[in-house]
């Protein structure tokens, strides 16, 4: 609970997408900075931010955390929201009430597919990676099951729609939501006991448990928290296809271990910063979409993302801060 | 004036029938002035993956956007987007989409289905089990050959279609693997219709293992130079497939005309094999369907005359 | 490589046979090590004869350990030479030093759990054999000799049922016996043993000391680590005396008196350190009754008044730590009832006893204590954080920095700020810090489990000056420890346990050392120990 | 007297209760050996044709790539690491070395090629084992950027089209049988020799890792890297080791993909990590390292291979083979948790 708001791997981050943004204006003009294509990337940024940020949370929990299960939930989330939608609102009369049972549906199931996972973790003590690569296949098996491997159309539902794209004041709601979340879980980490608490844990578990910490508690609380995440990220990639499918995104689940650990959250658990992980899940989406506008091949990006991540894992080991910190306010004297 | 940019977008990049389609896209930039055409594609099969890439193209301001789409339903609000903004949007294997301009079908794809039924019938001599298979369900074409060969075999008593429609997910392994199991299920199985274009290698393979060549009768999309080993052996029967090339050409004709604002008019001729007297309907939506008679069979007789 | 340095020293003792000229086996010179900021051996000199016993002394944390590993070539040194048969050893590694002959028990024993007995014992020496390469085949008819050899000498069953069990399904005393038998198991030439007898009891360890003659008389070296005196004197040999990451003293253990040893290790006279008189229990605070676990302890009654020290003490296998363990609520006890001030309590993980309003400080602060990484802010206040809300719900970080800034000043805490992390302090100031932790919570119980392991000497004068002020404020506080000074220096009372029992509970000012060690059942002065056991018949 | 019998008997079922817990937890292998028993007995039971040679040989064909992939996955397990990077290796390896073959030596017999695909393979691997020693970071998030890094290399750099035209020596080395059987409905039911090279490197690990100085140093790693340290094993061999072997089975695994299939596709394979994983969990290995048998391991990858094959026989939907064997992995893992904290 370090009070300091600036830390290297903040600046670095921030670093990272200006130099992306300057390069783009060499490389592909002022278009890409445009409102347009800056409000694109908004809106194509927040599921995989949000995947990002349970990835970051199971992480931080330590314990080998890891989340590989969350683009199945957000999918599987999404597919029993459209089987279950209609029984209460139909699109075509009451398309507001539909959306917003579909959405209730989604977070319902985000959170008990989560608790599945936090049950498993916590109170059966399984091996996060075992957990969540049992409940990647259960939730991607059950999705699959029940739509037969096709993809749902929802139609053209003009609140959903306008959620995943619409700009309000310039910015496109599903990122303002996107920011709000991130914010609010920052505001858990930072300022509540069960954040202070889980990067207490994250650090050395067994002393945690020592100490009185309700280990398998906050474990079960942590991955809980993970699924409702993903399946908001569910529902904005419902909306913004329009449809629900069992393999969406197949890609995010490594993109959002890359993301968080471009963030420094440390894959040993005990240290992640909301702030960081939104920024580098930015500075990703920059690269990503300057791939596109300079016309780069799509394996291309998958080399240059897999490249991306061992040379941060190789950063990490170097300390950067040494050399981005501008002034560390050293405190005088003792305590 | 600045040249127009055309860009087509496939459903995966890499794949021979796309990389074939990429020649008749460049080679439509490459004969027309004033145009500039290129195409894209995901790296991986994946519906979000093209969402993203059409998402960035709509922030270039392109001109115009041609698409095939992995799944069609996944593409309406961001394609609506694009029209919004004044992108022409024109699609490829997708009938059904309503937020397209021009939707452009190498043929009427019930009647395509009917003609693999059509042979299948008489390969089998008009009685047996048969099955059919698709890529996936999401893909409509597939769906609707699967549909039109099952209502032209209908009406032969005698023919049976067992596990209709499955799905290969545009794998051969698992159409291999698929077709192993429908030979252990029903093993006096006669006839294949194959879906998406590596559906017949797959199943070719199987029945070619089981040394059931001659007794079976595999028919379906393919591609001439990929599926040539199994015709030599008779373990695939026949092919038959439209001209990715020409499909790509002919897709950016007709986004060139609706971006210059040229009528598209029924019995028009493209000045392409097989688009020389296309049909045009109106679409589910806003859009126009525009329909040629691109079809082309091939057998071991004649496949090596097709180099791809 | 090694093999062929022991050959050329070999053919130096041909050519200058029996002079004193001739080198010692093994000779450190100037040795220094350092962990990051942690400099725990500082110019350590030491000699080691053939055919010697050696009684390596020291207290806590003074650098024991890492000597040996420095010596086994577990870890390099920062500064100085190992010299073994007169020559320098450059980029000395485990394997060397096995090659050479030293073969070492470690104090965690050092075993692999998932691998068999057998292979536990034998493999080192195939290591050996192939120089650390390991592309070789498995010799399984050595490794069976080897290990049924080895399993005769500490006289374990040599079957191949047991051969081939798991070493992770032993129980603790059975696994010092697998280490010690790997010890004698290739052609050891100095052995080194840290703490070898902690977990053994009286027949075991009569029985590793027959082993140990045998080896003394084939010309091998013994290097004993311990803390127990008496034991020392009964063996016999040469005394090295360590303190604060320094060799103070190399002299004759039968020709020194305990008394002068205890000032060599310490730096300090033993009667130091009691700031508060000890008093007779008054208002019962903490009451346990008929307690029990399976395979830890059973039938064990306690009661800790507030303001009372109570020590409790006995050998590694007495059943101490796991009813420390119990009353935390880590290991919970499966019968018998716990009662603060009259209520009744149950224990079933630690979240239950710090509602409880007891606070436990764990034996191994590093692993099971601090947050390392962590600065002392959150170490010291993650506690109250119940106490630190704002108006809004949220933690109040001002107040929390507040809180633990006052907390380090009033105990002394060395850091620059509260936001250094742990793992950047001195021993004696994490150990604080983890005490403050719990202060802060203003516990009822404190129950500190070896509360000064590995904290130096200064550092443990300021801690029990701690504790002894919180029990003088009311606070009923509970010490487990082996650390016999200690106990006597802080603790009103003092429950002895053996074989999961509480043997006597005694009064501090009416007992002595001496006295402790025998109703530990440690002693190995037989006369004494068989009268013990007759009074209690 | 009622009440002390029904204590004692009580007392005796969970006596045997707690040693068939014990003595699972000392055969691990019996888990997958009991659900290979239930999964065929029940489909056995509804759909008797299930009981043919046919099944056999295909379930056999099946397996060998993702055993040989297995084999990999367990020996890095075994010293305490997670590979997910192998099925890239084994896509990159296949691909270039087809392509190569094809264009510069059409006419190379299949033992030099398969010689290529496993050095192409131990390179890879190789690399896999420097960067997490020197990373020092989880094996399990640095084969994940190597997998991407693999796959884009083989994609960007050396071709992405499917071609037919494999080298004679591949395509009949896949068409090679060491047994022919023509059932009752008169089809051939074949079992490919390449069978055999799972055997042979099955029977290659159990060697290595019961056998050999390195075998047991890939166990005392994976259970406690710094006493291993300690004890003279030197940790970042037995890591390049275990990674090298891993690449080299993918980089063989990958060319029998080839020769069976009769093309060469660089996007095969991919999607089938967390299957082979999957099957080497429910062999009995620990994720957290150090234990782990090749037979447990191979009787997992039968056990995936059969339920991915024998579901349609009892008419459940393939859609639901993932599901089924999510709730596997889930089981197993439960399973494994329970016996160890015993
Ligand atoms: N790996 C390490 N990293 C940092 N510090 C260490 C490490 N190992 C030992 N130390 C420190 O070095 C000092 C000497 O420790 P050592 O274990 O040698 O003590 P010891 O004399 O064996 O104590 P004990 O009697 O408790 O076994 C201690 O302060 C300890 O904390
Ligand atoms: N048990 C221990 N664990 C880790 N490090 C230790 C330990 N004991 C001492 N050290 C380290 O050894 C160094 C010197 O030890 P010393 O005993 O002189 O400590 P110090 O700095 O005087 O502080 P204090 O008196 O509070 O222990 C210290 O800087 C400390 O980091
Ligand atoms: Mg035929
Ligand atoms: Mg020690």
């Amino acid at each position: 609970m370090s009070s300091k708001f600036y830390d290297g791997q903040l600046g670095f981050l921030a670093l990272v997408n200006a130099v992306v943004i300057v390069a783009s204006l060499f490389l592909v003009g002022p278009k890409f900075v445009g409102l347009y294509s800056m409000q694109s990337m908004a809106t194509q940024v927040s599921e995989l931010g949000l995947l990002a940020l349970g990835v970051m949370l199971a992480m931080a929990a330590g314990r080998g955390g890891i989340d590989l299960s969350g683009i199945a939930l957000a999918n599987l989330s999404g597919v029993i929201a459209f089987n279950l939608a209609p029984q209460f609102a139909t699109a075509t009369d009451a398309p507001m009430l539909y959306c917003w049972v579909f959405a209730a549906i989604s977070i319902v199931v985000g959170i008990l597919g989560g608790a599945i996972n936090g049950t498993l973790v916590g109170y059966a003590g399984l091996t996060p990676i075992i957990a969540t690569l049992g409940t990647q296949m259960l939730f991607t098996g059950v999705a699959v099951g029940l739509t037969g491997g096709s993809a749902l159309r929802l139609g053209y539902i003009p609140p959903l729609d306008d959620f995943a794209n619409l700009p309000v004041m310039g910015v496109p709601i599903s990122f303002a939501l996107f920011l709000g979340i991130a914010f609010a879980l920052a505001i858990v980490l930072r300022y509540t006991k069960y954040g202070m608490r889980l990067f207490l844990l994250g650090s050395n578990d067994v002393a945690a448990r020592y100490a009185g910490i309700p280990v398998r508690r906050m474990y079960f609380i942590t991955y809980t928290i993970a699924g409702m995440l993903a399946s908001v990220a569910g529902i904005i990639i419902a909306a913004r296809t329009s449809s629900v499918k069992w393999d969406y995104g197949t890609s995010y689940v490594m993109v959002a271990i890359l993301i968080a650990v471009m963030a420094g959250v440390r894959p040993e658990g005990g240290y992640g910063r909301v702030i960081c992980v939104v920024i580098s899940a930015c500075a990703l989406q920059l690269m990503s979409s300057l791939f596109n506008f300079m016309h780069l091949s799509n394996f291309f990006r998958d080399c240059a993302w897999g490249l991306l991540l061992l040379l941060f894992l190789a950063a990490s080991k170097v300390d950067l801060s040494m050399y981005l910190r501008f002034r560390t306010p050293v405190r005088p004297g003792r305590a | 004036a600045a040249d127009k940019e055309i860009v087509t977008v496939v459903k995966v990049t890499g794949e021979n029938w796309f990389t074939r389609m990429e020649e008749g896209v460049d080679k439509y930039g490459a004969d027309t002035d004033g145009i500039t055409a290129r195409q894209v594609g995901p790296a991986k099969a994946d519906a979000a993956q093209q969402t993203a890439i059409i998402q960035d193209l709509i922030a270039q301001d392109v001109d115009a956007i041609t698409i095939v789409p992995m799944d069609p339903s996944a593409l309406e609000g961001v394609l609506r987007r694009a029209m919004k903004r004044g992108i022409v949007i024109t699609t490829h294997e997708a009938d059904n989409l309503q937020n397209t301009q021009v939707d452009m079908e190498a043929f009427d794809n019930h009647e395509f289905g009917a003609h693999f039924a059509e042979q299948i019938v008489e390969c089998m001599g008009e009685k047996g089990q048969w099955t059919s298979f698709v890529g996936s369900l999401g893909s409509l074409t597939h769906v609707q050959w699967a549909d039109g060969g099952e209502e032209y075999a209908a009406k032969f008593p005698g023919m049976e279609l067992v596990s209709p429609k499955n799905e290969s997910f545009n794998d051969a392994n698992r159409a291999y693997e698929i077709a192993k199991e429908i030979l252990r299920t029903y093993p006096d199985i006669k006839g294949f219709q194959g879906g998406s274009a590596i559906d017949v290698i797959g199943i070719g393979r199987a029945v070619e293992e089981a040394g059931l060549e001659d007794r079976t009768c595999v028919i379906g999309l393919g591609l001439p130079k990929d599926t040539g080993p199994y015709l030599e052996t008779g373990a695939v029967d026949s092919i038959a497939f439209w001209d990715p090339l020409d499909a790509g050409y002919v897709m950016n004709i007709l986004t060139k005309m609706t971006v210059m604002g040229e009528e598209i008019k029924d019995g028009m001729d493209l000045g392409v094999q097989g688009y020389n007297n296309v049909k045009v309907s109106a679409g589910p939506g806003e859009g126009i369907i525009v329909r040629g008679q691109a079809w082309v069979d091939v057998d071991a007789a004649n496949y090596k005359e097709y180099p791809f | 490589m090694a093999g062929s340095e022991t050959q050329e020293a070999q053919d130096n003792v041909v050519e200058f046979p029996a002079s004193e000229a001739q080198a010692p086996f093994l000779e450190v010179r100037n040795l220094h090590k350092r962990f990051g900021g942690v400099h725990a051996l500082r110019g350590v000199d030491m000699k080691i004869e053939p055919g010697q016993i050696y009684h390596l002394l020291g207290e806590n944390g003074c650098g024991k350990s890492t000597l040996i590993k420095v010596i086994s070539g577990a870890h390099p040194q920062s500064e100085g030479q190992l010299l073994i048969d007169g020559t320098a050893q450059q980029e000395f590694d485990p394997i060397r030093a096995l090659a050479a002959g030293i073969e070492t028990v470690y104090q965690d024993l050092s075993l692999l759990p998932n691998l068999s007995v057998a292979e536990n014992i034998g493999l080192s020496q195939q290591l050996v054999q192939s120089n650390g390469r390991l592309f070789r085949w498995l010799k399984p008819g050595q490794l069976r000799r080897t290990a049924r050899k080895a399993l005769e000498a500490v006289e374990l069953p040599t079957d191949a049922k047991f051969r081939k069990t798991e070493v992770s399904r032993l129980p603790i005393a059975t696994r010092q016996l697998v280490a010690i038998a790997r010890a004698i198991a290739g052609k050891a030439r100095f052995v080194i043993m840290d703490e070898p007898t902690t977990a053994l009891t009286r027949f075991e360890v009569e029985n590793l000391i027959s082993v140990v003659r045998k080896l003394q008389r084939e010309g091998v070296a013994v290097l004993f680590v311990t803390h127990k005196l008496d034991e020392c004197k009964a063996i016999g040999g040469r005394a090295l005396v360590m303190r604060d990451g320094e060799m103070v003293a190399d002299c004759d253990i039968g020709e020194i008196s305990k008394a002068r040893l205890g000032f060599l290790m310490t730096g300090r006279e033993l009667e130091e350190g009691r700031y508060r008189e000890a008093r007779a229990a008054q208002t019962p605070l903490l009451e346990v009754r008929g307690l029990g676990r399976r395979g830890g302890f059973r039938d064990v009654d306690l009661t800790l008044a507030r303001g009372e020290i109570l020590g409790v003490t006995g050998l590694l296998d007495s059943g101490r730590n796991e009813l420390a363990k119990a009353l935390a609520g880590v290991a919970p006890a499966d019968t018998g009832a716990i009662t603060m001030a009259g209520k009744a309590l149950h224990l079933a993980v630690p979240n239950d006893a710090s509602q409880a309003g007891i606070g436990y400080v764990p034996e191994d602060r590093l692993t099971e204590g601090l947050f390392l990484e962590k600065p002392i802010l959150d170490n010291t206040v993650m506690g109250i954080l119940d106490r630190l809300r704002n108006r809004f719900g949220l933690l109040d970080k001002r107040r929390a920095v507040e809180e633990a800034e006052r907390m380090s000043r009033e105990l002394q805490i060395v850091a620059p700020d509260v936001s250094a992390p742990v793992k950047s302090l001195s021993g004696g100031n994490q150990q604080r810090v983890l005490i403050g932790r719990w202060l802060a919570t203003a516990p009822q119980v404190l129950i500190l489990h070896g509360p000064t392991v590995g904290v130096d000497v200064g550092s443990k004068d300021t801690i029990y000056r701690i504790i002894q002020a919180q029990a003088e404020a009311g606070m009923g506080v509970l010490i487990i420890s082996d650390d016999l000074p200690e106990l006597l220096q802080n603790c009103d009372r003092i429950a002895v346990m053996q074989k999961g029992r509480i043997k006597a509970v005694v009064p501090a000012d009416e007992i002595t050392q001496d006295r402790l060690y025998v109703e530990m059942g440690a002693s190995l002065k037989g006369d004494e120990l068989n009268a013990s056991e007759g009074a209690q018949a | 007297m009622t009440d002390t019998t029904f204590g004692t008997a009580s007392r005796d079922r969970e006596n045997r209760f707690t040693q068939a817990i014990e003595w699972l937890a000392r055969n691990p292998i019996a888990f997958p050996v009991l659900l290979i028993c239930l999964v065929c007995l029940v489909v056995g039971a509804i759909n008797p044709s299930f009981w043919q040679v046919a099944n056999l040989f295909d379930i056999l064909r099946a397996s060998v790539v993702r055993g040989l992939f297995a084999l990999g996955v367990l020996t890095v397990l075994a010293a305490g690491g997670l590979e997910v990077s192998f099925a890239s290796i084994a896509a990159l390896v296949m691909y270039s070395v087809t392509k190569f073959v094809v264009n510069y030596a059409p006419d190379l017999g299949i033992l030099p090629i398969l010689v290529m695909g496993a050095a192409g393979g131990t390179l890879c691997g190789m690399l896999n084992g420097m960067l997490v020693n020197w990373l020092k970071a989880p094996a399990l998030i640095v084969t994940i950027g190597t997998q991407y890094a693999f796959r884009g290399i083989v994609l960007t750099f050396i071709g992405t089209s499917l071609f037919m035209n494999i080298p004679v020596s591949m395509d009949a080395f896949g068409q090679v049988n060491l047994m022919t059987i023509t059932n009752s409905s008169e089809f051939e039911v074949k079992l490919p020799a390449y069978v055999l090279i799972l055997v042979v490197a099955a029977c290659v690990t159990w060697v290595i890792l019961n056998r050999t100085l390195i075998g047991r140093a890939i166990y005392a790693v994976g259970g406690k890297p710094e006493i291993a340290e300690r004890l003279g094993f030197r940790v970042p061999r037995v890591q390049l080791f275990v990674f090298s072997f891993a690449g080299m089975l993918a980089g063989i695994a990958g060319i029998l993909h080839v020769s069976a299939n009769r093309l060469a596709n660089p996007f095969d394979l991919a999607g089938s990590e967390l299957a082979v994983i999957a099957a080497v969990v429910l062999g009995g290995a620990r994720i957290t390292g150090g234990a782990g048998t090749v037979g447990g391991t191979m009787l997992g990858v039968l056990l995936i291979t059969l339920v991915n094959n024998v579901l349609v026989l009892v008419g459940i939907p393939s859609t639901w083979q993932t599901a089924i064997l999510g709730g596997f992995i889930l089981f197993a893992g439960l399973f494994f948790t329970l016996t160890e904290k015993k």
